[in-house]
């Protein structure tokens, strides 16, 4: 029998119990991303004040990886500056893009548990979804921010 | 639902699987059932790929010298046998292509285009595969012409009798695959193929999931066009074919221009040369051929007749047994028949995580829309699960399939 | 002329003949001087085809499970293997295709036509092979555009300074070969790349006999498409490769519509994927990639100076020999520099008759225009006979050749 | 040392020394043949009255097997009938065309020389360059002759 590393109980505690998965009534601002492969859908919704992000939540249909990397992605911003997000999103692109992802760098203890989807590049792109999402977002945010 | 599910034993020592190295010998544990998406090679096709490279290695329809004469030689007999496996006329009315899908383009592009004009349609299903729909969908537009889309009704069949028109002036080409790689059914091509003729509308079939799964004969079909590729067959990658009747082959403009092709070039102009070399263009995929050419003699040996009974009774088993699960879904309903594919979707499982789990447990099946989303809009779906059987699969691997299905659901479902 | 003219020993005894089963084990007493037409492959190409569907072969780009995980590996592993072998910034930056001539297809028709306008110019080589003509000369016809062409001085090498407009504005695209298929001489592709660079005009290069046989660095030659295949330079049939400036891919249409290359597909519209995929429709050739690789690791080891250095002498060797024959007109003059490539005409003896000679006695070299039609109506030939070197050919080679042009004098003469 | 079997005597004979080459005045049809891939062109001119070819003549530029394939036609030809010629010309076209090559049937000893170039695939052509000429004079014959 082989170990289903993949699957291990962070992720799935994650995928069965996702945080901050709903509403995105009242967000500041909202990003989306999608899988065309598999037709999967993720929607970030940012509710901040200024540069902080008070609360990061999402909503979507995806596999158990997508699901839970975005409910790891909105616990892991939730409380942070916009800068912050912004310089972990770069982390992750790194850790997860295409072809790039060799160099594995320090990353914080709450997303560590993804580091086990590394090992499969079809799926990296499941766990990169909300990170779009939240680039898109994170954009909007700062035209929202921007003096006119 | 108990690991115990076990299917009915229509075949459970399979004596082909042990001309195949990497099944046999390299990964005996893998349970391979993704043959829609390509096929593993037997020792035949594999020798036939490095006596090519080692024994008759030459450039072909040019040197004067007896290596090259061989491996022309060699080259022309790989197009005589796979013209003579599809039952074509002639070996003049096979052209080898790069793939199935570079087959399709060259008729979009060099039959299709010079030919379409405003207010035409080109009729395509709704379970073609992006490589037999993107390329209609840009000749039309390009043209100012009709896409058209034959539905389906529910039982995953063509609705083609009510598809207005379809048989009407307008229609300048009528297209559509055989096998669905998704639903697994077998279109009546036959049957349109009439129509379509009484009509006088040329019919572009794509063979991609027939081909070396069951006795194919371009003749009787009495399309005007077949389109297949080697690796999906047991043959190399890197190849495949497109058939036409001489006639439409005349109508074709090449896709490739250049060397091998011409008669006569001056600054300004070029003329054609003879048929099939004109579609021809670069030096020809030598090795490539002669495996495809190997994987054919391969499948004739077994015969075509044997390879589809045995693949079908698998196959049914395999629906059978997945089909008294109540958490899964088949697509269509279990009461289609299919041959080598079976599409499923189950309760809460999303078909990733699926394929990520069996593939762990050495199952190897594929998730995902397949290429076919305009199927998948139509059916709502995000993607299937897909099993789809060869040659060399047996009860094992179906066995295996279901109780990686319960893996699944004890860690996801 | 006595049958005992022999070249000078450069290179009596080669070391890498063994490691060529067809020249060294099936057929010892062959002189293959054909490789401009086709090289042989070495053990380690042939090896690795032979692993590629034995170890690790499976679907690209789209399993879940670990074989198809694998061979996704391979297959990108073996594109970046052939961007660090040509210099390329980004592995992105290269698309397979079947051949070098479908490469150069795909930018006449996918970066070319679109972008192409009445009264615009694209200048060729009157030394092009016609994979590196006919495309231009259709599309030009097409578009209303000008091909225009750089003419050569008496000594083979090309007359671009007077090539009047070739910098100008209605010049698109400039289009050359790095090394002439026919004549042998390389251009001076850096130097035309930096001219046209200024101007803002994109140049390809055809670099199908270049690559293989000497080092070639795309981002020194600074040019923005650079096209080759794989059986030219020891690796398999039926792969090529297509370089291009990340710009530049971007402004580039695909040539095949198909599976693996779109983001969305609805029933009007598809959008495309990520660059290199959305050039490579179809199931891709992953044998064909990872030996095309394994060739290029195979000239790495040697390195590529070393093969250059290698064959640069026994052509020097070869060229004075034939130059000492007074019945033997060599094309350009005996003062052009070359490299692998050797034109010639022997007074009395009808190039056919002299390749069929040769061929008879064990020396394998080419007769007939070459797939350069335009260059040869210039000369006023009907084609001349070719010798062309590999990294496997020694004196001895040359000298069966001097051999048999004795034979042919005597038979024919 | 391989024995030049195409090269054999009679082959040779005819490239040197060619029968019935030479000027086409006079002649009532000329045809033309040529092989593009090596450039060659040979045209056949017949001299007739009614259906009798009185005599068969070539002239032209080719590689030996071109030129003595041509001289041996002329030989064949120069006396026979219109009818003759046609049907040796569908014999030669079964002997010597693209892949259909395979049955022997008998021909002429006068051409008999000639079965050695069917070893040589890529020289077929180089045979038949006569032969399309031949093909191409018949019908023009035929036009003249037929009545308005
Ligand atoms: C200079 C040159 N360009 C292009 C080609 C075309 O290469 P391929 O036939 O492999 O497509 C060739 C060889 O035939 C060549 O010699
Ligand atoms: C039904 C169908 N048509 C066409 C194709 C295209 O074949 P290829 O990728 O070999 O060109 C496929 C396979 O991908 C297929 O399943």
């Amino acid at each position: 029998m082989t170990t289903h590393q993949l699957y291990k109980d962070v992720l799935l505690d994650h995928y069965r119990h996702p945080r901050n998965k709903g509403n995105l009534d009242g967000a500041r601002v909202v990003g989306r991303g999608s899988n065309p492969r598999c037709g999967d859908e993720i929607e970030v919704g940012l509710f901040s004040h200024g540069n902080m992000l008070d609360r990061v939540q999402f909503r979507g249909r995806g596999c158990s990886i997508c699901i839970a990397a975005a409910s790891m992605m909105s616990e892991a911003l939730s409380g942070r500056s916009k800068t912050e997000a912004a310089q972990l999103s770069v982390v992750m692109h790194r850790w997860f893009g295409n072809g790039n992802g060799a160099k594995v760098e320090p990353t914080p203890p709450a997303l560590e548990a993804l580091s086990a989807v590394r090992e499969y590049p079809a799926r990296r792109k499941c766990v990169m979804l909300c990170w779009e999402a939240l680039s898109e977002a994170l954009f909007a945010l700062d035209q929202t921010l921007r003096p006119l | 639902m108990g690991s115990a599910l076990k299917i009915k034993r229509p075949l459970t020592h399979n004596i082909y699987k042990k001309d195949f190295p990497l099944l046999h010998d390299t990964h005996p544990q893998l349970h391979y059932l993704d043959n829609a998406a390509t096929t593993h090679k037997p020792q035949s096709v594999i020798d036939a790929i490095v006596d090519a490279y080692s024994q008759t290695y030459g450039p072909i329809h040019r040197g004067l010298y007896p290596l090259a004469e061989a491996a022309t030689a060699a080259y022309e007999e790989a197009r005589e046998t796979l013209a003579h496996f599809i039952g074509a006329a002639s070996s003049k009315e096979l052209i080898f292509t790069r793939s199935a899908t570079e087959a399709i383009n060259l008729v979009a592009q060099g039959w299709a285009r010079p030919r379409l004009r405003e207010g035409d349609c080109i009729w395509v299903t709704r379970m073609e595969h992006h490589s037999n729909f993107l390329p209609w969908q840009r000749i039309c537009s390009q043209k100012g012409a009709d896409l058209k889309i034959v539905e389906l009704k529910e039982d995953g069949m063509l609705d083609w009798e009510s598809a207005e028109g379809l048989f009407d002036r307008p229609t300048r080409l009528i297209v559509l695959t055989q096998v669905s790689n998704v639903l697994g059914v077998e279109n009546p091509v036959r049957a349109i193929c009439a129509k379509a003729q009484q009509a006088g509308i040329p019919v572009l079939v794509d063979g991609a999931q027939a081909v070396g799964h069951q006795p194919v004969n371009v003749r009787e079909l009495d399309c005007d066009f077949f389109t297949f590729s080697g690796h999906k067959m047991y043959g190399p990658t890197g190849i495949g074919a497109l058939y036409g009747k001489i006639e439409r082959l005349e109508e074709m403009e090449p896709l490739l221009l250049g060397g091998g092709i011409v008669d006569q070039v001056d600054d300004r102009h070029f003329t054609l040369g003879s048929i099939p070399e004109r579609f021809e263009a670069g030096s020809p995929n030598l090795a490539g051929a002669i495996g495809f050419a190997a994987a054919a003699n391969y499948l004739l040996e077994i015969g075509l007749a044997q390879v589809h009974t045995q693949v079908s009774q698998l196959s049914r088993a395999a629906l059978d047994a997945l089909s008294q699960c109540p958490d899964i879904r088949l697509l269509p309903g279990r009461n289609t028949q299919r041959h080598t594919i079976i599409s499923f979707i189950v309760d809460g499982i999303h078909p990733h995580d699926l394929a990520q789990i069996a593939g762990e447990a050495g199952v190897a099946i594929r998730a995902g829309h397949h290429c076919c989303q305009p199927l998948m809009n139509t059916l709502g779906l995000n993607g299937t699960a897909r099993l789809s059987l060869g040659l060399y699969n047996d009860a094992a691997d179906v066995d295996a399939l279901l109780l990686a299905l319960d893996q699944a659901r004890r860690l996801i479902g």
